[in-house]
């Protein structure tokens, strides 16, 4: 319970420190347009986690995956 | 032998031979002391060439040492003294002897200056690799290195062919930039030969096949050397080949998603050690000096992290004689030691600022972001959250947390620890102060980890791929299954040879077709069969048909000896006339 | 160098040894053989230590006149080229009788009088400096070979013998014209006599097919091969093992002794068709082997493909191929010798050659898949071992000159690491077949003493190649320079 | 006086032959009268050097010559007669011959054959070659009660005549063309008066060759040699095969070489033509035979056409290569020919030799040994005849023949060597082992002893072998 909890904070914590971080302090400037999109890293973190775990998953639901016997049979 | 000089790749490979013939405490010394001499030697060494030596009418030299060799050979012997001391608790020499061998044979190849002495270690590396993994001596292991072996022998040859025609090309032999023969047979062969080391897909199947298979301590050093000295040879001669960009930042993200899939704890890591040299890879396409310098980085930390990655994973194997991750779980109460060791290594790998991957990896990711490719950035940054997911979150929960299946287990033996130990100590220091490792580095580094953005952009990647790996936790639960990957060509689909050649086909085309098993089959099997039979029904029966000829003529002949006195005579009388005729008239 | 006649010891120091088993009873016929031919192992010992590496004239010369009548004189000298030959037949001659000891059971005499003479008939062939003695030796080596196969070969022995006498019969009686002519033209028979004078182009040309029609059958080369499956599957182990030991090297000495120094037009002439028969021979060798499931046949399949290598390294003429060609000559002769005695060793216990039949023996004897790995490896030129060096310099020398042949040769190499490490798959690992359990396959003592030297000169070889090619360097220099055949020096050199 | 020191062995021979017949009847088994035989020979032998001058000289109006060509046969014979009576003494008492008639015929063919390869004069050459075929037919039927050996010596006797006949008539045609018999008269002639492109001549060089290459069993002259062999009984065979032939030859030579040496041209192509038809027409039909002295009869009739090869040339190297040849061929056939005497019955077919060195190991060796050495193998002096044959037919230029008769040779070695296969390769169906004769033991190592020296050193023969 109580780790969920902080997990939570602790998450907005990192969105927040990242959208105010690059105006508080004096930043490098960014290589792409997209990384100047307000807490770039943590969607993209989210998004990009979700769509491994569905492609894959998906992936191995229709191809990649065998019985662990596979081999020996 | 042009100056004063002592190969440590040939001191470990001919120290190692001391150990059969001591035992105890005195073994264990010269366990630790060989990797550690080693180490000592190279630290010491000085830039130039040493060891030059006239070999079937050429100059091999096995020693070019400059700053790019240095820095691997700087963690090669690092890493070899730290599995050494790993596998202290290990009463097998010819693991040990194998081991050493290896990481010799490995230093080798690095110091290389030519083509010659860089085959012959190649080939050495190969074999005791094999070795290692036969080591084991499980049926799978044993079946699991003789596929290494022919895969690598088949890489050899590819090797082998593009030295020959580089040398008939160019007349030399000397190991360097092969850039000016881009597209050359010879470059292609070799390109090909090296990827195969570096396990890049659809070459590099063998890896997670082989590894997994290796004993706990042989595994540490098989995840150390033979990737990442491929990892050296392209930097050395493939820099800037565009190809590799993209085949590079593909790989990072493959063994991502293969490793998604993965339920074996060290076939996941092996996958990811995939996923990382696709990072190296890719920073060699890029050719950049900051990419060249963040390939060599990335290299040393990855090599550092993912031995402790594969030591943690192994102590479990090492207690709890358990591999899947499906009969795993809550482990962190007997083992907290391990645990705590093992998350250092994970926050290594996926980059957590102060540990020495967020210092290496983001130098790659950069040099993409410099060159202005887009996908690339992103590709790489979707890898480095996936490596997180699973190595960070999803091992360690399954394997320390998760449900408790109340396993009885123990901290295992304290010499493990302790390798662990030095192995952690090492991913800190280089992720707290980065100059110790740039300092190093083939060029000049004026690269800064710790700015404001890039710090709080990682801690929010991370973070939400926490949040996401708890939102689909249920998704995640390991089931026992295998993924296909392309050793399935090598391992499936009837006999060695199918197999040997489609790995063969797989290899030297780089064509992930099911069509070659098929081609091949006909190609190898059927055409043999085929000239077997004109041997036989065509050359041989045409040669013994001469001499069957001849019994008949002779049969014919003796109609003509009837045994009737006046036919005789009348043979006779026809001869004399022809006899006069000729005299007579003939002449 | 000395006045001792030590060349004609060594030749005819066999053939005593085996006179005096005649006398002797079957009892210490084994101990007689064994000692002959360690006799003569330690009186060549001499020939490589006073070896001088830097002279580029034969050695231990000996001459005494012999048939004044033609010219013939009987005279014996070695230069680099003919030494490692020496030493690969008399070190051989000791295994195989090492290798038959138990093996023969009938007629023990007559079999190591026959081994002994044909070692005889091996040395001094490579001893020989006339034309004329080279053939002596070469036909006298043929009638040992036709009784070991014929006597206590396997069950189509007579087949077998009979095609492997008539195929080099045909072959040797045109080389025995050829010598003919040659006397009748040049008026001697001596190598270096021989080659200092030229034959009209035309002549050379039908000298070369005669002297080449031996000489191709004994290597063999391509369409006139198939004495070799035959010979090698019925002949006994020791039978088997000079039969590839020595008797096919005859061939290809024969091109570097007689082709290339006396008759370098036409070599240059005929060169393109010979380099083709040598590529063909590689790979239809390997897609042949493939295909067989007799392992003697497989093995023998295999050296025709090896050997393939060894004429595609003579006609590259260039520095490389011609040292390549030397050494993998030796190599053949040592790996493959020592595939058939490990063939032979486990055929004693189980009596079938049939690949099927085998399976696992790894588990059962690990001492004999060990050697026999080495072995195989070996064969599938891996570095470090003696074969690779060969296959090495002859790829090299040949792409110097033509790569696509060097192409077909690599090709070939793949091929033959596919069949022999399939071999050792099939034989050694897989389960254990039921058959195999009840009987007692690891090797004895007297075995590993047999195989020991073999792995020793493989690894020796493959990782110091020096050790042979040091000897060659400058004979094969001056051959090609004599011959004045060279084409174009190998690159890099 | 001087004329019967040039006949010396001659005469000891033929007194032999008369002692033999005056005695004949106190005379019951063989092994009493070869003793004679042997010594008689061997006295003649010694007799050609006792007697032998330093230079050759002629008697009897210079028709015979008692020079080093013709006592190099006279060895030649008399060994072959010693060697033919030592194999002889068996075979005698199991056949019920009368031992005194059958040596004395022996003795007097041999003179024949000495006269023969002493004349210089063609009508003591016909007369030397007669009283040896008229002998020969003779032995040849020696066996009353055989019917295949009465047949074998009719057969002989007409085609013999026939031959006869035609040298006889090749005589007349020379002495017509240049009123002379005497060899040096009628080269001289023929060069004096320029008759070279007489017809007449011409035909009578063809008739005299045909007439001698009977006599040495040369296709298409060979057809007798067969049924003859196989006919008689062994020793005769082996008598004939090795004497007939080198007497033969020996004519063969001296009148190519000297009376018609103006006619070289037309003799050497006819000697190449002859050559080469023996060689192949031998070879190939030996390969079909299954009786073992029908095998060896069509192996003489190859191996005269090898020993006509050194005669192409017409050089005297050559012509002593043929007479080395001659001389070895005889040796080789009779060590043959002594196994096949050895072995009794069984012997003459080709699977009484089954296994046959197991049960006599002694035996299989001598006759692998003689095998090797007609295939032309060497250390054999076989091998060092063929070798000089070749060698001079290459030197006449003629290296298509040569070609031809080393492929024969291997098609020969392979009917030689399926009988070493036999003997060696297969399994004895019987297992008596044959003991062994004295007398066939000694022929057998004199044999033996030949065939190896003259393998080892060809010139111990070559030395001897002084061409006319």
């Amino acid at each position: 319970m109580t780790f969920k909890r902080w997990f939570h904070v602790g998450l907005v914590v990192f969105a927040v420190g990242e959208i105010a971080g690059p105006h508080l302090f004096r930043a490098d400037h960014a290589h792409f347009w997209f990384e100047d999109i307000p807490a770039w890293g943590s969607i993209y973190g989210l998004v990009s986690c979700l769509l491994i775990i569905i492609g894959s998953k998906l992936l191995g639901k229709l191809w990649l995956t065998r019985p662990e016997n596979y081999y020996d049979s | 032998m042009t100056r004063e000089w002592i190969h440590p790749g040939l001191l470990l490979i001919a120290g190692a031979w001391i150990l059969p013939f001591c035992k105890g405490r005195t073994k264990r010394a010269v366990m630790i002391l060989l990797p550690a001499a080693a180490l000592v030697e190279c630290v010491v060494m000085q830039p130039g060439t040493y060891g030059v030596v006239r070999l079937l009418g050429q100059e091999v030299i096995f020693g070019r040492v400059d700053r790019l060799a240095l820095v691997f050979s700087y963690v090669f012997a690092l890493v070899a003294l730290i599995g050494m001391v790993y596998s202290l608790h290990v009463n097998d020499d010819a693991q040990h002897v194998a081991a050493l061998t290896y990481a010799g044979a490995a230093l080798g190849a690095v110091f290389a200056g030519d083509f010659l002495s860089l085959f012959l270690f190649w080939e050495l590396m190969a074999l005791s690799a094999a070795i290692l993994v036969l080591l084991r001596r499980r049926p799978a292991a044993v079946a699991a290195g003789f596929r290494y072996v022919l895969v690598h022998i088949f890489g050899g040859l590819c090797l082998l062919a593009g030295i020959v025609l580089h040398w008939s090309h160019t007349g030399s032999l000397r190991f360097g930039d092969l850039s000016p023969y881009a597209g050359s047979a010879a470059f292609t062969l070799i390109l090909i030969a090296f990827l195969v080391n570096a396990a890049v897909p659809p070459l590099g199947a063998w890896l997670p096949d082989a590894y997994p298979e290796a004993t706990a301590t042989g595994a540490v050093f098989l995840t150390a050397f033979t990737t990442k000295s491929a990892v050296y040879a392209l930097i050395r001669g493939f820099a800037g080949t565009e190809i590799l960009v993209w085949w590079g930042a593909a790989m990072a993200v493959y063994g991502v998603v293969y490793a998604v899939l993965e339920n074996d704890a060290r076939r996941l890591l092996a996958y990811h050690i995939i996923s990382q040299v696709g990072y190296m890879i890719c920073g060699v396409g890029l050719g950049t000096e900051l990419a060249l310098n963040g390939a060599t980085a990335h290299a040393f930390a990855h090599i550092l992290y993912k031995a402790l990655l594969f030591m943690g994973a192994g102590a479990v194997l090492q207690v709890t004689g358990l591999r899947k991750l499906s009969d795993m779980g809550g482990l962190y109460k007997m083992m907290p030691r391990t645990l705590s060791l093992y998350m250092v290594g994970a926050f290594a790998i996926s980059a957590v600022p102060l540990f020495s991957g967020f210092v290496t990896k983001s130098m790659v990711v950069s040099a993409a972001g410099e060159s202005h490719r887009a996908a690339i950035y992103l590709l790489l940054t979707l890898a480095s959250s996936g490596t997180f997911l699973h190595t960070g979150l999803k091992l360690p929960y399954y394997m320390f947390f998760g449900r408790d299946r109340g396993l009885r287990a123990e901290e295992p033996p304290r010499n493990m620890l302790v390798a662990m130990g030095l192995a952690a100590v090492a991913c800190v220091v280089i992720g707290v102060v980065p100059v110790v490792l740039y300092s190093q580095l083939p060029y000049r580094v004026d690269y800064i980890p710790f700015t404001v953005r890039h710090v709080t952009a990682t801690l929010g990647l991370l973070g939400f791929t926490a949040l996401g790996f708890f939102l689909l936790l249920k998704q995640l639960d390991p089931e026992p299954v295998v993924s296909l990957d392309t050793d399935w060509f090598y391992r499936r689909g009837g006999t060695a040879v199918q197999n040997f050649a489609q790995g063969a086909l797989a290899r030297l085309e780089g064509s992930v077709s099911r069509l070659s098993d098929v081609v091949m089959q006909r190609f190898v099997l059927g055409v043999g069969a085929q000239l077997r039979d004109i041997d036989l029904r065509g050359v041989d029966a045409m040669m013994v048909g001469i001499g069957r000829l001849t019994e008949e003529v002779s049969c014919d002949l003796t109609l003509a000896m009837s045994g009737h006195v006046q036919r005789y005579a009348l043979i006779m009388a026809a001869g004399i006339l022809a006899g006069v005729a000729l005299a007579v008239f003939g002449l | 160098m000395t006045t001792f006649p030590i060349l004609t010891v060594i030749t005819f120091l066999p053939l005593l040894a085996g006179a005096a088993i005649f006398l002797c009873g079957a009892r210490v016929a084994r101990w007689l053989a064994l000692a002959g031919s360690l006799a003569t192992l330690a009186v060549s010992v001499p020939l490589y230590l006073h070896f001088d590496k830097t002279s580029t004239g034969l050695q231990f010369v000996e001459s005494v006149p012999w048939i004044p009548s033609w010219n013939v004189e009987y005279t014996m000298g070695i230069d680099g080229i003919s030494l490692p030959f020496i030493f690969l037949s008399t070190v051989v001659s000791v295994l195989c009788v090492g290798a038959s000891w138990t093996a023969v059971q009938v007629r023990v005499r007559e079999f190591y009088a026959a081994l002994l003479l044909a070692e005889t008939a091996m040395i001094g062939l490579f001893a020989a400096t006339t034309v004329f003695l080279f053939y002596v030796f070469w036909e006298l080596m043929i009638v040992p070979m036709f009784l070991l196969i014929g006597v206590w070969g396997g069950p189509r022995r007579i087949h077998a013998a009979i095609k492997f006498l008539l195929f080099t019969l045909a072959g040797s009686v045109l080389m025995l014209v050829g010598l003919i002519t040659l006397l009748r033209t040049s008026g001697t028979l001596d190598f270096e006599a021989l080659a200092t004078m030229r034959p009209s182009a035309q002549l050379q040309s039908w000298l070369f097919v005669a002297f080449t029609a031996a000489f191709a059958v004994k290597v063999p080369m391509f369409p006139v091969h198939t004495w070799l499956p035959d010979a090698h599957t019925e002949a006994p182990t020791a039978g088997s093992v000079i039969l590839a030991g020595i008797l096919l090297k005859m061939g290809g000495y024969g091109l570097l002794r007689i082709a290339l120094p006396i008759l370098p037009d036409a070599v240059r002439l005929f060169r393109t068709p010979m380099l083709a028969l040598s590529a063909l021979a590689i790979v239809y060798g390997a897609y042949v082997t493939l295909a067989q499931t007799d392992v003697k046949r497989l093995i023998a399949y295999s050296s025709i493909s090896h050997m393939g290598f060894v004429t595609l390294g003579i006609f590259t003429l260039n520095r490389n191929g011609v040292e390549g060609a030397i050494l993998q000559m030796v190599n053949h002769g040592i790996v493959t010798g020592a595939l058939f005695l490990c063939v032979g060793m486990i055929y004693e216990r189980t009596h079938t050659r049939e690949i099927v039949a085998y399976g696992g023996v790894a588990k059962l004897a690990p001492v004999y898949s060990t050697f026999l790995a080495l072995f195989c490896l070996a064969a599938a030129g891996l570095p470090g071992l003696n074969s690779f060096v060969g296959e090495f310099l002859i790829i090299s020398g040949a792409f110097d000159t033509r790569p696509w042949y060097g192409v077909m040769a690599v090709w070939g190499v793949a091929l033959g690491t596919t069949y022999i490490l399939w071999l050792y798959y099939r034989v050694a690992l897989g389960e254990v077949k039921p058959g195999l359990r009840a009987l007692r396959l690891e090797l004895d003592l007297r075995e590993v003493a047999t195989l020991a030297p073999m792995a020793a000169l493989a690894l020796t070889i493959g990782l110091y190649p020096e050790s042979v090619l040091s000897f060659l360097r400058v004979s094969v220099e001056q051959l090609l320079v004599a011959s004045a055949a060279q084409v174009g020096v190998a690159g890099g050199m | 006086m001087t004329d019967l020191v040039t006949v010396v062995p001659e005469l000891i021979l033929s007194g032999t032959a008369v002692v033999l017949i005056l005695v004949a009847r106190r005379v019951r088994r063989a092994r009493s009268a070869a003793p004679w035989v042997v010594v008689a020979a061997v006295a003649a032998a010694f007799s050609l050097w006792a007697f032998s001058p330093a230079t050759s000289m002629t008697g009897f109006g210079g028709t015979i010559a008692s020079d080093r060509y013709a006592r190099f046969f006279s060895l030649l014979f008399s060994g072959n007669l010693a060697l033919a009576a030592l194999l002889s003494v068996r075979h005698l008492d199991s056949e019920r011959v009368q031992p005194a008639e059958y040596f004395a015929l022996l003795l007097l063919a041999s003179t024949g054959m000495m006269f023969a390869v002493a004349a210089v004069d063609l009508l003591i050459l016909y007369l030397g070659l007669e009283l040896m075929t008229l002998c020969s037919y003779v032995l040849v039927g020696i066996v009353r009660d055989k019917p295949a050996g009465n047949e074998a010596s009719i057969k002989y006797f007409f085609l013999g005549s026939f031959a006869s006949a035609l040298l006889l008539y090749g005589i007349a045609l020379t002495y017509g063309v240049t009123g002379a018999t005497d060899f040096s008269a009628i080269a001289s002639t023929v060069s004096r008066n320029g008759v070279t492109r007489h017809p007449m001549l011409l035909a009578g060089v063809g008739l005299v060759s045909g007439g001698l290459a009977f006599k040495i069993a040369a296709v298409p002259f060979h057809a007798w040699a067969p049924d003859v062999y196989q006919g008689a009984m062994a020793p005769v065979a082996a008598f004939l095969s090795a004497g007939s032939k080198a007497a033969g030859l020996a004519a063969f030579v001296r009148v190519c070489l000297v009376a018609f040496a103006p006619e070289q041209r037309i003799w050497s192509v006819m000697v190449v033509a002859l050559a080469a038809l023996s060689v192949m027409t031998g070879s190939l039909l030996a390969i079909s035979q299954s009786r073992m002295k029908r095998m060896l009869a069509y192996s003489s009739i190859a191996h005269a056409g090898y020993a006509l090869l050194g005669l192409v040339p017409g050089t005297p190297e050559g012509a002593s290569a043929t007479m080395t040849y001659a001389f070895v061929y005889a040796f080789m056939t009779l060590g043959a020919f002594g196994v096949v005497i050895a072995l009794g019955p069984r012997g003459e077919n080709l699977n009484g030799y089954r296994g046959l060195s197991t049960t006599a190991p002694g035996t299989a060796a001598v006759m692998f040994l003689f095998l090797l050495s007609l295939t032309g193998i060497p250390p054999t002096a076989g091998f060092t005849a063929k070798f000089a044959v070749i060698l001079s037919a290459v030197r006449a230029g003629y290296i298509g023949l040569a070609v031809l008769a080393v492929l024969c040779s291997v098609v020969s070695a392979f009917f030689y060597l399926r009988v070493a296969v036999l003997m060696y390769m297969t399994e004895p169906q019987e297992s008596e082992s044959a003991r062994l004769p004295v007398s066939v033991v000694a022929a057998l190592a004199i044999a033996a002893a030949v065939t190896i020296v003259g393998g080892i050193f060809p010139n111990t023969l070559a030395v001897w072998a002084i061409p006319p």
